[in-house]
C-alpha cells in the first residue's frame, strides 16, 4: 500500500493502462506540455509522444466528436474535459453520438472511450464554472458514469473505465485532486457499478458519491460522537449503473436513509435513490427519506455563500437527526 | 494536371476503364431504382420515420465512393441510401433497414437515417446536421495514428457550412493533417432554406481558406466523372501525404427533402426543379458512353433490368424478414450485460 | 370556445404576443419562408416581415446565444428548435448564458427568452430524434420548464412564456400538434408553475405531464370501466416550478400515486415526484409510490419495438392495479 | 484612408487631441496599477477563485473601447478587469466585485470572471470560452431591430478562432450585417498553448476570408493608437453601414494565464517575457508623448500618483464593503419570486 494523492492514483491509472495497451491514448487541452490543467497527464507526453498525448484546440464538441470516431475505429481515446462545465458544449456528441452508435448500428461499432475531467464546485469559481453534472449523464442509456470519492476508487474505476468497451463518462472531484488514500500497490481494478460501504452502521444509511462521501464520513464521526448514532455510508462509486442492491440492502438494515449529493436537487441523482428505496424498501422505512441536496441556484462567488449553497456535515447532521426521530 | 480552385471541374471518359464506368452507372441506376421502391414502399406505409431520398444527387455518391480502396472509410448524414448501397452494402439488407426488419443493415435499430455496416467500413447514417464531421475525423486519427494508409470520406449537406462542428472537424484535420476528404452535396437547399439566405460566403469550397493545409475545389455533381476524377485526386493525396481536401459538389435533389415535403413549393418552382432534372446525372452518362461507343441501348435497358429486379427482390427480402423481438430492446445497448435495473425499476410491461 | 389543434394553438400564442408586443420576434431554421418545420409559425413571416420572424442557419448554439443577447438588449425572442434534440448542441447556450446571467451579474441583467420546439418520440424517428429532454433542463435553476399537454395550454402557457421575464424552455410534444381541443376565445394565459387536474378521481394519482397525460386519461378512463378504479389525473404543466401543493394534496387524498412519464427512468422528473410525495405524504401512502417511463435505452427505429419503449395505458393499468393491491 | 489587409497598423499621434490621448494613458495605467493591487490582494487571499490579469495587454482594451460611443455596448471574457475600468466600471465596483462584496459591480456574485454593469453597458466577463460571441451578435441583432446606430465590440482570446461559437457567431453578423466589432486579443497563448500549435492559420485575422461583408486587419496591439485607428474605423463602418468587423490584435500577457499559473514556464521562456516587456505599451505612448512635448515626467508621474491613490481607495471601499448576506443566495435567480420549492425540499440548512 502506498498513501498517494487522487490526482497521482488517476495519473497512474493512465500510464498503466497505456503502457499495457497501446491504443489508449489521452487527448484535451493542455494536457500534453502542460502537463494537465490540474497537471492529471503530468509526464505522459514525455514518455508516450505527441500522437499518444494530444493537445487539442478549445473545441469541445470537436474533439469529444473526434474521440468517438478514434474508438469506433478501435483506439481507446481518454478525453479530458479540463471542467465538465465546458463539456456542455460536447453534451450532444456524448449523448447522439457516443451513447447511439453502437445502439443505432444494432450493435456493429463498439465505442470505448472514456471522457474525463473535474466536477462540482472548487472554490469560488462562481456560476458558470461550479456545476455538478452527473444527471445531466447519468440520465442517459448507452452511457456509464463514475464518481470515484478517494485514490483508490479513482485509480480502480479509470483502470476499469479504459478497458470497458462502452462510454464512460469519469467525473471527477475538482476539490479532491489533493486528498490521499492508501492505494494497492499491485494492479487494482474497482467494477463499474459496484457502491461500496464506506463506514458501518446500524441506525441510518447516508447514501452519497463523490466529495460528498467526506462530507457524510464528517458526519458521522460526529453523529457517532455526539449523538450516538451510527450511520452507514454508502459511496455508489458508479452513477449509472446505480448499485439498488447495496443501497437497498442497507436500508433494510437500518430502515432510515438520507440521500446526499453535491448537486442541484429536483430530478438530481439523488430523487433516483429515494425512488429506488421507497420503492423496493418500503415496509422497512421508519420514517419519510431525507435528501440533502446543493441549493437549487447557480454558484455564487463570494465564500460566505458558497458554504451555504455546497452541502456541509451539519446539514447532513440535521437531517439524519430528522430521520431518527431526533430533532 | 490538378485544375484550378475556382473552376469547376467536367469530367470526360478518358483513361477510364469501360468496366469502371459500368460500375459506377450501375451505382445510379441501382440508387435511382432503389429509391423510386422507397417512395413506393414508403407510400404504403411499409417504410416509416423520416426517409430522405436522393434521387437526382447519384452522381455524387457514385463518382466520389468509386475512388475508394475496399478498406476505406465512409460517413455521411441521413441522406444514406445510395452511399450506402455504393459502398457495396446489399440491397437486400438497406430495404430491411427501411422496413424495421433484423435482417437489416442495422438490425432495424436505425432506419433509413440510420445505415451502418461494419464489414464494408460503411460507418453511418448520421441524424444531427454536422456532427458527423468530427466523427471522421476521429477515424482519420485512428489511421494516423497506426500508420496506416486508408483515407476516410465524409459527406455532408450543405447546410452544414455554417455549424460549429463544420469549423471544429476542419481545423483539426488541417492542422493534425488527417487522411480525410470532405465532400458536400450542395443542393443549393437545407430543408427549404436557400443555402445563400443563410452562409455568407458565395461559393462554399471558399470556406476552406480558413483552414491552411487544407486543399478545396467546386466540381460539377451532376457529372458522375467529375466527381470520380476529384475525389480520385484529394484521395491519393489523402493516402500519400495524409493531407485533407475539401470537395464541393453542386447537385440537387429532384424530390423534396424529405417524404413528407413536396418536390417544389414555397422555396423552389416546378421549373427550377424541371430544369434540373433536364441536366440528368444518369442520362448524361449514358448518353456520352453510348456517343462514345461504350454502351447500347440494349445493353443499358439490360443493365436497368437487372437492377430493378434486384430491387425487387429487396423488397421481397425485406418483407420476410422478421420484425425485431422483444429481446432485441436491451441487446445492443451495451457491450455487456446491464439492462439498466429495469426489471427492478419498471415492472409494467 | 373554438375546436382547435395544438398547433393552431400555438401559432395564435406567437401571433397574439407578436402583435401585442412588438419586441416579441421569433427566430430558427425554417420558420419563415417554410412557416416552420410543424407549421407552428404559419404565417407570421408575411405578418411580421424578415426582422421578426427570422430563418437561420443550421448553428443550434450560435443561435441560441444570439437569442440570449438580444434578450439581454431588451427585445423577447422566441427561439424555435426544429426539435429539442438538435437542441444538445445549445445546451451551454440555454444553462451557462441563459440560465446565468441575472444572477452572476447581481441581478443586473434580464432574460426574457423563450425556448422552444417538439420534444419527445414521434413514430420511428429512431435514437437520435426520439429524446425527452425534460430532466436536463428541470434540473436547472435559472430556467423554468413547461410542458402543455393541450390546446388551450399551449396557448396560455407559451403567452405566459412570453411575457415571463425569465428564460423559459418549452417543450412541445412532437405527436401533440394533431390534437384537437377546446380553446377561450379571449385571452386565455395560463401561470407557470401550476398544474392542472385533469381528472378527478378517488382512489389513486397519476402524476405525469406532455404527451403521456392522454396516455393517462385514457388509463384513467379503462380503469373506471373494468375495474372501478377512479384515478385523478395531475398533469404538472410545469416541471420548473414544480406544483408540489397540488400532487402532494392529491396523494393525501387518494393515498396512491403512480408517476408516468415518456423519458428515461434514471434521474428522470418522475423521481423528483416520488421523492416530493414520499417527503410530504409518507404517512398517507397506502403503497410504494410507483413510476411508469420510457425503457432504459435509445429509441429504436422499428415500430413493434417503439411500441414497448414508450409507455402506454396498459403499463399504466398494470402500475395503477399494483399500487392499488389488484395484481 | 483604409490600409491593407495584411499590414500591421502602426499608429500616430496626429490629429488625436491631447486629451484623448491623456484618456487613453490614463486608462491603461489604471489598469495596470489595479491589477498589481490585485495581484497583491490576491496573494493575501482577500480576493479567490479564478483570476486572470491583463497586464501587459492593456493597449488593447483602452485603444478599442476609446472608439466608442457612451450608449455602444462591451462584451468580453473571463479576463475582464481592465475591459470594465476603462469602458468606466468604478475601480470601487470591481475591487469590491473582486472581494466578493455586495458593493461589487456584480454585487459580489460574479467575482473576477463576470464583471457587468448595466449603467455603462458592459455585458461582462464570461467564463466559457467563446460562448459570448453569439451573445455579442444578438446585442448587434437588438440595434438593428429597433433601428439603433450603437455598435457591440466584443473581445475575446486567441483561442477562441478554433471554437463552433466563433464560427458561428461570424456567418451570422457578416450574413445579417449586423453592427458588431470583434477584437481578438491574440497574446500567442491560451494558456499554455501556443495558439500556432492549435490553429491551422498563420494569422487569425485571415479567418474572415471565410465570412463574406466582414472586414478583417491586423493590428500592433502594443500600440494604443494603433488599436484606436482601426477600432475607429471599424465602428464608424458599423454604425453607418451596419457591418461587422474582425480585428486582431497582437499583444502579449507579462503574468501567468491565471493567479495560478507562473509567468514562464514550461511554453514559454523568461526570455521571451522580457523582450515582450521592453516593448511596453505604456512606456511606448509616454516616450511618444514626451517626444511630441505632449506630456512631461512631472505630469506623468502626478497622474500615476493619482490612480495609485485611486486603487488604494478602492481597496479600501471593497474591505470595507459587506459580505453578501443569505437574503443574496435566492435574489437574483429569478425576476419573480420563485425559489424552486427548496424551502420544503431541504429544510437542513
Ligand atoms: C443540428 C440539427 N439541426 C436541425 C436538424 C433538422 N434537419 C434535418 S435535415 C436539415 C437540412 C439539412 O440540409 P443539408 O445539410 O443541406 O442536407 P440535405 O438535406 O440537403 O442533404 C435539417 C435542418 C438536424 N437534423 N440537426
Ligand atoms: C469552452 C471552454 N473550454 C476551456 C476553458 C478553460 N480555459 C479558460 S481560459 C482558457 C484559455 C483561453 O485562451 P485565450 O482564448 O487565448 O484567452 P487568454 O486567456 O489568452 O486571454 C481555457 C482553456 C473554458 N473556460 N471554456
Ligand atoms: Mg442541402
Ligand atoms: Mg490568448
Amino acid at each position: 500500500m502506498a498513501l498517494i494523492t487522487y490526482r497521482e492514483a488517476l495519473n497512474r491509472a493512465l500510464r498503466e493502462e497505456m503502457r499495457r495497451d497501446d491504443r489508449v491514448f489521452i487527448m484535451g487541452e493542455e494536457v500534453g506540455e502542460y502537463d494537465g490543467a490540474y497537471k492529471v497527464s503530468k509526464g505522459l507526453l514525455d514518455e508516450f509522444g505527441e500522437m499518444r498525448v494530444r493537445d487539442t484546440p478549445i473545441a469541445e464538441n470537436g474533439f469529444a466528436g473526434l474521440g468517438v470516431g478514434a474508438a469506433v475505429a478501435g483506439l481507446r481515446p481518454v478525453v479530458e474535459f479540463m471542467t465538465w462545465n465546458f463539456a456542455l458544449l460536447a453534451y450532444d456528441a456524448i449523448v447522439n453520438s457516443a451513447a447511439k452508435m453502437r445502439h443505432m448500428s444494432g450493435g456493429q461499432f463498439t465505442v470505448p472511450i472514456v471522457f474525463r475531467g473535474p466536477g462540482g464546485s472548487a472554490l469560488q469559481l462562481a456560476a458558470q464554472h461550479s456545476q455538478v453534472p452527473d444527471p445531466w449523464y447519468a440520465n442517459i442509456p448507452g452511457l456509464k458514469v463514475c464518481t470515484p470519492a478517494t485514490p483508490a476508487d479513482a485509480l480502480g474505476l479509470l483502470k476499469s473505465a479504459i478497458r470497458d468497451d462502452d462510454p464512460v463518462v469519469f467525473i471527477e472531484g475538482e476539490l479532491l485532486y489533493n486528498v490521499k488514500g492508501e492505494v494497492p500497490d499491485d494492479e487494482h481494478l474497482v467494477p463499474i457499478g459496484l457502491a461500496d460501504i464506506k463506514r458501518v452502521g446500524e441506525d441510518v444509511t447516508i447514501v452519497t458519491h463523490s466529495k460528498m462521501v467526506h462530507v457524510a464520513m464528517q458526519a458521522a464521526e460526529k453523529l457517532a460522537a455526539e449523538h450516538e448514532v451510527e450511520a452507514e455510508v454508502v459511496d455508489l462509486r458508479s452513477l449509472r449503473p446505480l448499485d439498488l442492491d447495496t443501497y437497498v440492502a442497507s436500508v433494510k438494515k437500518t430502515n432510515r436513509a438520507v440521500v446526499l449529493e453535491e448537486g442541484w436537487p429536483v430530478a438530481g441523482i439523488g430523487a433516483q435513490i429515494v425512488d429506488d428505496i421507497q420503492r423496493e424498501a418500503f415496509d422497512y422505512l421508519d420514517a419519510p427519506v431525507a435528501r440533502v441536496s446543493g441549493l437549487d441556484v447557480p454558484m455564487h462567488y463570494a465564500r460566505a455563500l458558497e458554504k451555504l449553497i455546497v452541502p456541509d456535515a451539519e446539514a447532513v447532521i440535521r437531517a439524519v437527526k430528522h430521520v431518527c426521530y431526533l430533532d | 494536371m490538378a485544375k484550378t480552385e475556382d473552376e469547376i471541374m467536367q469530367g470526360d471518359l478518358q483513361g477510364i476503364p469501360r468496366e469502371k464506368l459500368m460500375e459506377m452507372l450501375r451505382w445510379m441506376v441501382l440508387s435511382r431504382r432503389f429509391e423510386e421502391k422507397t417512395a413506393e414502399a414508403y407510400q404504403t406505409g411499409k417504410i416509416g420515420g423520416f426517409c430522405h431520398l436522393y434521387i437526382g444527387q447519384e452522381a455524387v455518391a457514385a463518382g466520389a465512393i468509386a475512388a475508394l480502396r475496399e478498406d476505406d472509410y465512409v460517413f455521411t448524414a441521413y441522406r444514406d441510401h445510395a452511399q450506402a448501397l455504393v459502398r457495396g452494402v446489399s440491397s437486400d439488407a438497406v430495404m430491411a433497414e427501411l422496413y424495421g426488419r433484423v435482417g437489416g443493415a442495422s438490425r432495424g435499430a436505425g432506419g433509413s437515417m440510420h445505415i451502418f455496416d461494419r464489414d464494408v467500413n460503411f460507418m453511418g447514417g448520421h441524424g444531427i446536421v454536422g456532427t458527423h464531421l468530427p466523427l471522421a475525423a476521429g477515424v482519420g486519427y485512428a489511421i494516423k495514428y497506426r500508420g496506416g494508409d486508408q483515407v476516410v470520406l465524409c459527406f455532408f449537406g450543405d447546410s452544414v457550412v455554417n455549424g460549429g462542428p463544420f469549423h471544429e472537424a476542419f481545423n483539426m484535420v488541417a492542422k493534425w493533417e488527417l487522411p480525410v476528404v470532405y465532400v458536400v452535396e450542395n443542393n443549393s437547399y437545407g430543408m427549404g432554406t436557400d443555402i445563400d439566405r443563410v452562409a455568407a460566403v458565395d461559393d462554399l469550397f471558399t470556406r476552406a481558406c480558413a483552414y491552411q493545409g487544407k486543399k478545396a475545389e467546386q466540381v460539377d455533381g451532376m457529372d458522375v466523372l467529375a466527381v470520380y476524377d476529384a475525389t480520385n485526386r484529394a484521395v491519393e493525396r489523402a493516402r500519400e501525404t495524409s493531407r485533407p481536401t475539401f470537395i464541393e459538389a453542386r447537385t440537387y435533389r429532384y424530390l423534396g427533402h424529405s417524404m413528407s415535403d413536396p418536390a417544389h413549393g414555397t422555396y423552389r418552382s416546378r421549373e427550377e426543379v424541371q430544369a434540373e432534372r433536364d441536366n440528368d446525372a444518369i442520362n448524361s452518362l449514358v448518353d456520352r458512353m453510348e456517343e462514345a461507343g461504350l454502351l447500347t441501348e440494349e445493353e443499358y435497358k439490360e443493365l436497368d433490368a437487372a437492377v430493378i429486379e434486384e430491387v425487387e427482390r429487396a423488397a421481397e427480402f425485406a418483407e420476410a424478414s422478421p420484425v425485431p423481438g422483444r429481446d432485441e430492446i436491451y441487446a445492443h445497448v451495451y457491450a455487456d450485460e446491464f439492462r439498466g435495473g429495469l426489471d427492478r425499476r419498471d415492472a409494467w410491461r
